[in-house]
């Protein structure tokens, strides 16, 4: 059952030297339960993809076009907070109706009617009904939603692990208030009792003294304050986390004891997650499908598995052969040539074919799309490795 | 800078300079998206040319309105040749008595004594500039030359500045202003707008300003181009004039707009309660003349506006105008400030 | 943090024996020796020697340094030359409490405003607001003062009548007031009368303040948000209750008559009449001052709304106002904070302008009359004062720093 | 937490707006009692009497503190005229008052004079005023030495001259004195000093005399309670804001209720049935009016500066303006369309001049500082330059103080002399002349026609030596630009004379410090505030005050003069010493060590819906009585 469904989304910076194309039409879906990781060098978008999932995005940014879908799955008395949102409504499977994209605009009994988006019609087309019966799913569109709706949806629906740990915490309070802050927000029926016990119990689960709750963060060294993020990312029983390098701070053991943790956690807990990192050894120890970005684009999405035993697009080996495996096989470095593309006037056609090996004349006039190279594998490239 | 020169070969300087004024460029485009700082900008410049102007105003409006042929003809008294500044009495072809309303002889009226409002404005801009300019340098420079020493040996030099700005930090300058001025007085030393302008680059140079700067000096010397410098053989003296000093001038030159404004008000105020006795002409002077002789809000109100009000605007802008200036700097110097 | 406070004590002597020495030299290395501050030319030798006497000045130099320096520190001024034969001390203790009391009451809410100013536009960077409250607070800020409290005192003053011209209390009210409490009125009691009543208010805004800031504090034990509500909002109904009974029960009645009586007249009257002459220069204050506070709380605000920690506020879905207010303003504060509390002592030069102006006669007041009249003893006086009250206050600004941030606290 | 703050800002407003309410809702109630207003903008410094005739000499303490004639003495000065009357000596016609001034010699070479006190006059704590009073008031001082006293202690207590006041019985007192007084030292010195309470002072005196510092023990005690006999008691002191006075009934008070008549040179107070007071001839009348106190008490309010004072003036909040220098013009001219308010002009005592260093060269000669005088064209400065508000001066005395006036300088003839009148063309022709005998030569002859200097004189020259550039230090604009357009009209005149003079426009204590205490400077334009006898003839220009500090820093030295002078304030009949200060005036109008300027006239407003004055023209103004609070009445 999909969770996160993320469709054709663009968000673009606007600088003074120019308009940066951060995130490009990607596209990708979440199961529950269900690891992901992104990869890319730095400055391919993966932290503003991240950002724009939470739609943590600073004043010069926009969402230009695309949806994040966040699925819940449907029940009737939660349906009076859709109301008027965009969402997309996925029917039971037996009932064989498509799903449909809409603005929800009225409640009738049991029935719910849905306002499609016009596409470029000229004419808006006319409401769709479905019976409650008929809902499997309720996937809420974030790229639409307001700011208001948005904060109920993060920490509670989606929440994160900061790339910059040490830092995200804030000096001048406690770190367990720090916590409490977030719980008191998203949980006010939780009495303060109730959510520090809560609180003791994940610092228990990410290896922390309790008692540390009541210090002030810089009496954290940085794998404690690291432990802490994730107990506070943990806070609120969200459905997503979003570890956007969690361990690039800590020392390499350190590192390895985290990942381990939080995988045995997210098991635990049966929870989505999404990482990011520059390192594909790091992600290919936690997540189930790996996602590699290249300039704001997604090239290449696969299992963990055929990713590193038959990567399709070129770039994705040459990532994995800059960097040694964690599990200490040995690998020739190759280095990977050229630099990273200027998102503010990217190359055109593909956008790695300046530094890619097997780049034909095709490759510098036309943009690759996502195709299915084999079953759990979509990679975008004119030339691929199979 | 001499030394400086001396110990770079010239090539480096013209690489230097291109940088410098690359940077410059980039600085205005800055600069110029910032629209208070351009608000102040222009309000600097506007008075800049009235104070520029001012010895054309005479004779242009000698040519046309103060025409001495008239005079002549009118059968005035050469004797009392009208002086718009210091007034030797009334315009002769006006009527005598009273302040009078803005005219095209006098497109600011006249004060009571005679004298034009405009003249005197213009006649004082210069010196507010020249004022505010030379104490803002001075206190520059004392900050900058010790914000940099300060902050590059360290130890009991640190130690002593950093004290000592901490007592100019504690006199409410304004009061120690008053308290000095009494004092210059019964000297009897006059108090020019040079001397004024030493006492006030003085105060202020010793104070906040290197606390500022050193911090600034600070950061950069800890910079990995510095340990170069020195395992390079660099003497201390061409590590601090060469290399520190030209990375934190832009900040000195942020704190330059701020005083400025101080400079600015402080003459004004001590003008306006009469304890600069041997400055003869300011914008302070006017409205202290305005107060003292009742032209300045009385129960008729404003409605001998012209006496008093173009040189409190003048004050209020000029000081306005440099501090707007100054926080449209502060957006370029201060990173972390700028825009994303 | 006691350590550390010990340490800036420590500065802090170290910086105000530096102060006194350059005061020390203003004086002695005038032209001339000392006396001649004290004598003119008519005054006969006898008496010039008997003052040189007084200042030791037939003693060595050393001497001197001690004798003076031990005079500032144990606030042994002289005596004032126009006020002849008046303690400086004396008048300094008349005259503070005034300017502090409108002083500080005037930058408090300036800084109140400033900082709630400040704060918004700093968050909505951009907006027309930040335009238009930047151009406008810089030109309130560096308004020619005297120019700016003439124009207001003629506006609300005098056109509107909304406020007294000048002075601290009502010259046709105060005549008929014989007796306030148990001090009485007659002959030079009037100053009394009215520095009673005044040092009363002082005394009330100050255990108000303590008990207020007490709750607060307290209320920071509790996390739960009803509770700080109650804590706070029963400690300001106490003081309001408070204060209302101890002033109209507790202090004691007044007692009117003679020619010059008006009406019938309480405490309350006299504390109204001495709080509504404050409110024309505390508008004047708020709005020629507002704008440092503003301004400097916009840029902490930028700056620590660039810090990681609010990423993670938002991205914990806190709503906007929360994390405006508890994390990239509370972080802001620290700088600004500090800032107000130096601002304190340096009111004494804003004081100079606006006491002269509204004739409330303070400490700035004093200093520029006794600039104009030459009074030396009054204006040492006024400086060593000013300078002890900003070392004060150097010192009230790093114990408030550290207690508002932890990480002083524990170095 | 805004919530909090908002909270706190909705208490504040309504506090405010309650405060505001209460204070203008409550109705203000009229004062039933006749209050008199008048705005101060100073503070007083003490209410110790004795300090203010000491170290607290201001002009506020003695508007406030001294005029609600708290002290009295045995002559004082009449309104308007000035002459002296008896006070509280009994000389009540013209033989009595000449025998005040005759004096008897005795067996020990010392002098005794003898006064009456007048009975009946009682102190505000009941008790009567008697010779025992009178005779401590001298006493006193002259224990604890009246020069260390300061101020004008060694004028009213001369210790040169006095030797002791005996007490002959309850109502007499016999002065003894060393040598002859002068009329300065004694009609308007000794005669006048202030008569206080023995029974309150003796013990402060006794105390201070105990203790290390006497002076300043004697100044420390603080005195608002000390007995008045005048009009009013002091009521309340409210340091920063106000001090108010309260009437004494009238019964008590010396001469309430009493007609007066002052003429020209005579003078009539009577008081039926207890004294009748007539001296001098019955000639003008100059004013008459009963003796008060006619208000029920006075209110001095600080307002600090004359703005406010004009704003109160306008909203009825004071009655009257005090202030040394007047109404400046723009208030004068905003209040002279206000209703209900009048202003008054009155010549002050007081002169503006320019002066020499004499001690060298050219200054040192008489011909340069008459040729410089003759070119100051004073009527046309004041006249044209300065719309009439000053007045042209041609002797150190003011014209309005007419007695010593020598009438000389009220003809044309003489005036033309000094070049009243004359054409720059004329002034010139004069002054060329006057040089030229003088031995000044120049390089090019300055020429003149009957109306305009015709050719530009250039290197003035004395004795063959060119004269050196002369600065002449004057007052700047921002502090008078009266001065400053003299000196102004000085520089361009004197540089056609070709004297390369320069004005430089500079701060008062600039000029104060170089003239009077350094004594380097070539020439200075200042002013005087002048008393009514004119004993400033001797102090400014007797050579023994030439050395610096002193009153004669232009270094003037006639030892014709200086006899003269000495002669003037030792003499003790008063047509004499006017005689004398003639010629004093005569010979410095040709020496000419200064060339007075002008004179500047007083403005003044007040309240005239709300008081009456019983006269409002006199020298000084009404400030120099302190705004006349005994006889002052309220209309309203």
């Amino acid at each position: 059952m999909a969770l996160l469904e993320v469709k054709d989304l663009s968000m673009h910076y606007w600088t003074r030297k120019g308009e940066v194309k951060a995130v490009d039409e990607v596209g990708f879906s979440l199961e529950k339960g269900e690891s992901l990781g992104l990869v890319g060098e730095s400055g391919c978008g993966k932290t503003s993809m991240a950002l724009t999932l939470l739609k943590l995005l600073p004043e010069n940014a926009k969402i230009l076009k695309g949806h994040i879908f966040f699925y819940k799955e449907f029940q009737p008395q939660t349906a009076n907070a859709l109301l008027g949102e965009m969402v997309n409504l996925v029917p039971q499977k037996a009932n064989g109706r498509a799903s449909t994209l809409g603005r929800l605009t009225r409640i009738e009994g049991e029935k719910l009617l849905v306002q499609p988006a016009r596409n470029g019609a000229t004419k808006a087309p006319s409401p769709v009904s479905f019976s409650f019966s008929e809902i499997a799913q309720v996937g809420l569109d974030l790229v639409p939603l307001r700011e208001e709706r948005m904060q109920r949806v993060r920490w509670k629906g989606i929440s994160m692990i900061f790339q910059a740990a040490m830092n995200s915490w804030n000096p001048v309070y406690r770190v367990g208030d720090q916590i409490l802050e977030a719980m008191q927000t998203h949980l006010p029926k939780t009495s303060v009792q109730q959510s520090k016990k809560r609180i003791a119990e994940l610092f228990q689960m990410v290896g922390l003294d309790p008692r540390m709750m009541e210090r002030y963060p810089h009496e954290y060294s940085g794998g404690m304050k690291q432990r802490a993020v994730i107990a506070m990312a943990l806070s609120c029983d969200p459905e997503l986390i979003i570890a956007d390098e969690p361990t690039t701070a800590l020392d390499v053991i350190v590192q390895d004891k985290i990942l381990r943790e939080m995988r045995q956690i997210q098991k635990q807990l049966h929870m989505s997650m999404i990482y990011i990192s520059h390192d594909i050894a790091v992600i290919a120890e936690v997540s189930e499908k790996i996602g590699v970005m290249y300039g704001g684009k997604l090239v290449e999405l696969a299992d963990t598995q055929t990713i590193f035993e038959r990567p399709a697009h070129p770039y994705t080996k040459a990532l994995m052969s800059s960097f040694p495996n964690l599990k200490g096989e040995k690998k020739k470095l190759e280095a990977l040539p050229g630099e990273p593309p200027d998102l503010i006037s990217p190359p055109t056609g593909c956008r790695f074919h300046p530094r890619c090996p097997y780049a034909t004349e095709v490759c510098k006039e036309k943009d690759p799309v996502l195709e299915v190279r084999q079953p759990g594998q979509v990679a975008a490239c004119w030339n691929p490795l199979h | 800078m001499q030394v400086t020169t001396k110990t770079l070969p010239p090539s480096l300087w013209r690489v230097r300079m291109h940088l410098w004024l690359k940077g410059m460029g980039q600085s205005w485009s800055t600069f110029r998206e910032s629209p208070i700082g351009v608000t102040g900008l222009v309000i600097i410049v506007f008075f800049g040319l009235l104070g520029a102007f001012y010895p054309i105003y005479p004779w242009f409006m000698g040519k046309i309105a103060w025409d001495q042929e008239t005079i002549q003809k009118e059968g005035i008294d050469l004797n009392i040749v009208y002086n718009p500044i210091f007034g030797v009495g009334n315009d002769p072809l006006l009527i005598k008595g009273f302040p009078q309303p803005p005219s095209l002889r006098h497109p600011l009226g006249t004060n009571a004594d005679g004298p034009d409002v405009l003249a005197q404005i213009m006649y004082s801009a210069s010196r507010e500039f020249l004022l505010g300019m030379m104490a803002a340098l001075i206190t520059v420079i004392i900050g900058t030359f010790i914000g940099a020493v300060a902050a590059y040996y360290g130890g009991w030099i640190d130690t002593l500045f950093m004290r000592l700005a901490d007592v100019f930090v504690l006199f409410p300058p304004i009061a120690f202003l008053v308290v000095v001025s009494a004092l210059v007085q019964r000297a009897g030393i006059e108090m020019t707008h040079m001397l004024l302008a030493l006492i006030l680059g003085l105060l202020f140079g010793f104070g906040s300003i290197t606390i500022v700067l050193k911090s600034q000096a600070l950061t950069i010397k800890v910079k990995p181009y510095i340990e170069a410098a020195r395992v390079a053989g660099g003497s201390s003296f061409h590590i601090i004039f060469a290399h520190i000093i030209p990375n934190i001038l832009p900040l000195s030159f942020l704190y330059m707009m701020f005083n400025v404004t101080t400079a600015i008000f402080s003459e004004a105020a001590l003008s306006f309660f009469g304890l600069l006795p041997s400055i003869n002409m300011s914008w302070g002077l006017m409205l202290f003349r305005a107060h003292t002789q009742g032209w300045i809000l009385g129960h008729q109100g404003a409605f001998y506006w012209w006496v008093w009000m173009p040189p409190g605007l003048a004050v209020t802008l000029l000081c306005s105008a440099f501090y707007l200036v100054g926080r449209g700097l502060d957006e370029i110097v201060n990173p972390r400030l700028r825009k994303r | 943090m006691a350590k550390y406070i010990l340490k800036r004590l420590f500065q802090i002597i170290l910086t105000l024996w530096i102060y006194l020495t350059i005061v020390f030299l203003l004086l002695y290395l005038q032209p001339g020796d000392i006396t001649s501050f004290f004598i003119n030319n008519r005054t006969p030798p006898e008496v010039r020697e008997q003052i040189k006497a007084q200042f030791g000045l037939n003693k060595p130099i050393w001497e001197q340094y001690t004798n003076v320096m031990t005079n500032f520190v144990t606030l042994n001024l002289g005596v004032s030359f126009k006020e002849y034969p008046r303690p400086v001390w004396d008048i300094v203790t008349e005259r503070m409490p005034r300017t502090a009391l409108l002083f500080v009451t005037a930058a408090i809410i300036s800084f109140c405003f400033g900082f709630i100013l400040g704060r918004l536009i700093g968050w909505r960077r951009g907006a027309a607001l930040e335009y238009v409250s930047t151009v406008s607070g810089v030109f309130l800020w560096t308004v020619f003062t005297p120019w700016f409290a003439l124009l207001m005192i003629w506006l609300f003053a005098f056109n509107f009548q909304w406020f007294p011209l000048k002075g601290f209390i009502d010259q046709n009210l105060w005549p008929g007031v014989q007796q306030v409490a148990d001090v009485s009125c007659d002959l030079t009691g009037g100053t009394n009368c009215a520095n009673f009543v005044f040092n009363h208010i002082l005394l009330t805004a100050l255990v108000v303040t303590l008990i207020l800031g007490a709750a607060f504090i307290i209320s920071r034990f509790f996390a739960e948000q009803r509770t700080r509500w109650l804590i706070n909002g029963s400690a300001l109904a106490i003081t309001v209750i408070g204060v209302f009974n101890y002033w109209s029960n507790s202090i004691g009645d007044v007692k009117v008559g003679g020619i010059f009586a008006t009406r019938p007249l309480s405490m309350m009257d006299l504390a109204g009449d001495i709080l509504y002459h404050m409110i024309l220069p505390i508008i004047t204050l708020t709005l020629i001052s507002f704008a440092g506070t503003m301004l400097l709380t916009r840029n902490t605000m930028l700056e620590s709304l660039r810090e990681d920690y609010i990423m993670a506020a938002r991205a914990k879905g806190l709503p906007d106002k929360a994390v405006r207010d508890r994390h990239a303003a509370r972080n802001a504060l620290l700088p600004v904070a500090t800032y107000f509390v130096i601002g304190l002592a340096l009111s004494v030069d804003g004081s100079i302008f606006i006491e002269k102006i509204f004739t409330w006669k303070g400490m700035g007041w004093t200093l520029l009359s006794s600039a104009t009249d030459q009074d030396y003893p009054v204006i040492i006086g006024a400086l060593v004062f000013t300078g002890i009250f900003a070392l004060f206050a150097h010192l009230a600004a790093d114990v408030l720093y550290a207690l508002l941030d932890p990480r002083i606290r524990y170095d | 937490m805004t919530a909090k703050i908002k909270i706190l800002g909705v208490i504040a407003l309504a506090l405010a707006v309650g405060v505001i309410s209460l204070n203008t809702s409550a109705p203000a109630t009229a004062l039933q009692a006749k209050i008199y207003k008048l705005a101060t903008f100073e503070d007083i410094t003490t209410t110790n009497t004795l300090s203010i005739y000491g170290p607290n000499s201001t002009v506020w303490n003695s508007y406030v503190i001294l005029s609600a004639g708290i002290h009295t003495s045995l002559f004082g000065e009449a309104d308007k005229t000035f002459q002296i009357v008896p006070s509280a000596a009994v000389a009540d016609n013209d033989a009595d008052f000449a025998k005040a001034q005759t004096f008897t010699k005795r067996a020990d070479n010392k002098l005794e004079a003898t006064f009456t006190v007048r009975q009946g006059l009682k102190w505000s704590d009941g008790t009567t005023l008697t010779a025992d009073d009178v005779a401590f008031s001298y006493n006193g001082p002259l224990s604890l030495n009246p020069v260390k006293l300061g101020g004008n202690w060694p004028a009213q207590v001369d210790p040169d001259f006095l030797d002791r006041v005996e007490v002959v019985n309850p109502t007499t007192v016999r002065f003894v004195l060393k040598e002859v007084p002068g009329i300065a030292r004694w009609q308007y010195g000794m005669l006048q000093a202030p008569i206080f309470q023995k029974k309150y002072w003796e013990p402060k005196f006794t105390a201070a005399k105990a203790s290390s510092d006497p002076v300043k023990t004697l100044y420390a005690n603080n005195g608002a309670d000390e007995p008045g006999i005048g009009g009013f008691n002091l009521g309340q002191v409210n340091a920063g804001s106000f001090v108010s006075h309260t009437a004494r009934p009238c019964k008590d008070v010396l001469g309430c209720g009493a007609k007066v008549e002052v003429y020209t040179s005579g003078y009539i107070e009577d008081q039926p049935g207890k004294y009748h007071i007539e001296i001098g001839k019955k000639d003008k009348l100059e004013t008459s009016y009963t003796a008060g106190p006619k208000v029920d008490g006075l209110l001095h309010n600080l307002l600090g500066d004359q703005n406010a004072a004009v704003l109160a003036l306008t909203k009825g909040d004071v009655d009257f303006i005090l202030n040394p220098l007047g109404v400046a013009a723009g208030f004068r001219q905003q209040l002279s369309s206000t209703p209900g308010v009048a202003t008054v002009k009155n010549p002050s005592n007081g002169i503006f001049y320019m002066s020499f260093n004499m001690r060298r060269a050219p200054f040192s000669e008489k011909a340069f500082r008459q040729a410089v005088g003759l070119m100051i064209d004073k009527e046309f400065v004041c006249e044209q330059l300065l719309n009439s508000l000053c007045n042209s001066a041609y002797t150190v005395v003011p014209l309005p103080n007419g007695f010593w006036v020598n009438p000389k300088f009220k003809t044309d003839d003489f005036l033309k002399g000094l070049g009243k009148g004359l054409t720059e063309g004329q002034r010139a022709q004069a002054a060329i002349k006057v040089l030229k005998a003088g031995g000044f030569t120049w390089d090019t002859e300055p020429q003149a026609d009957a109306q305009k200097i015709t050719v530009v004189g250039k290197g003035l020259k004395f004795k063959g030596q060119p004269v050196k550039d002369i600065e002449l230090l004057c007052p700047h604009t921002g502090y008078d630009p009266f001065r400053s357009t003299f000196c102004q009209h000085a520089e361009r005149r004197l540089q056609l004379m070709g004297i390369p003079l320069r004005a430089n426009l500079t701060g008062f204590n600039i000029i104060v410090s170089k003239v009077f205490d350094d004594q380097k400077f070539d020439m200075w334009v200042l002013g005087w505030g002048l008393g009514i006898f004119p004993d400033y003839l001797r102090d400014f220009f007797h050579s023994e005050n030439a050395d610096a500090g002193g009153d004669n820093p232009e270094g003037f030295n006639n030892k014709d003069f200086d006899k003269l002078a000495d002669q003037f304030v030792a003499e003790t009949d008063l047509a004499k010493a006017q005689q004398i200060a003639f010629q004093l005036e005569e010979i410095l109008a040709d020496e000419a060590p200064y060339i007075p300027l002008f004179n500047a006239p007083l403005f003044e407003a007040y309240r005239s819906d709300r008081v009456k004055f019983p006269y409002t023209e006199v020298l000084n103004g009404l400030q120099g009585g302190s705004g006349l609070p005994s006889s002052v009445e309220l209309l309203k």
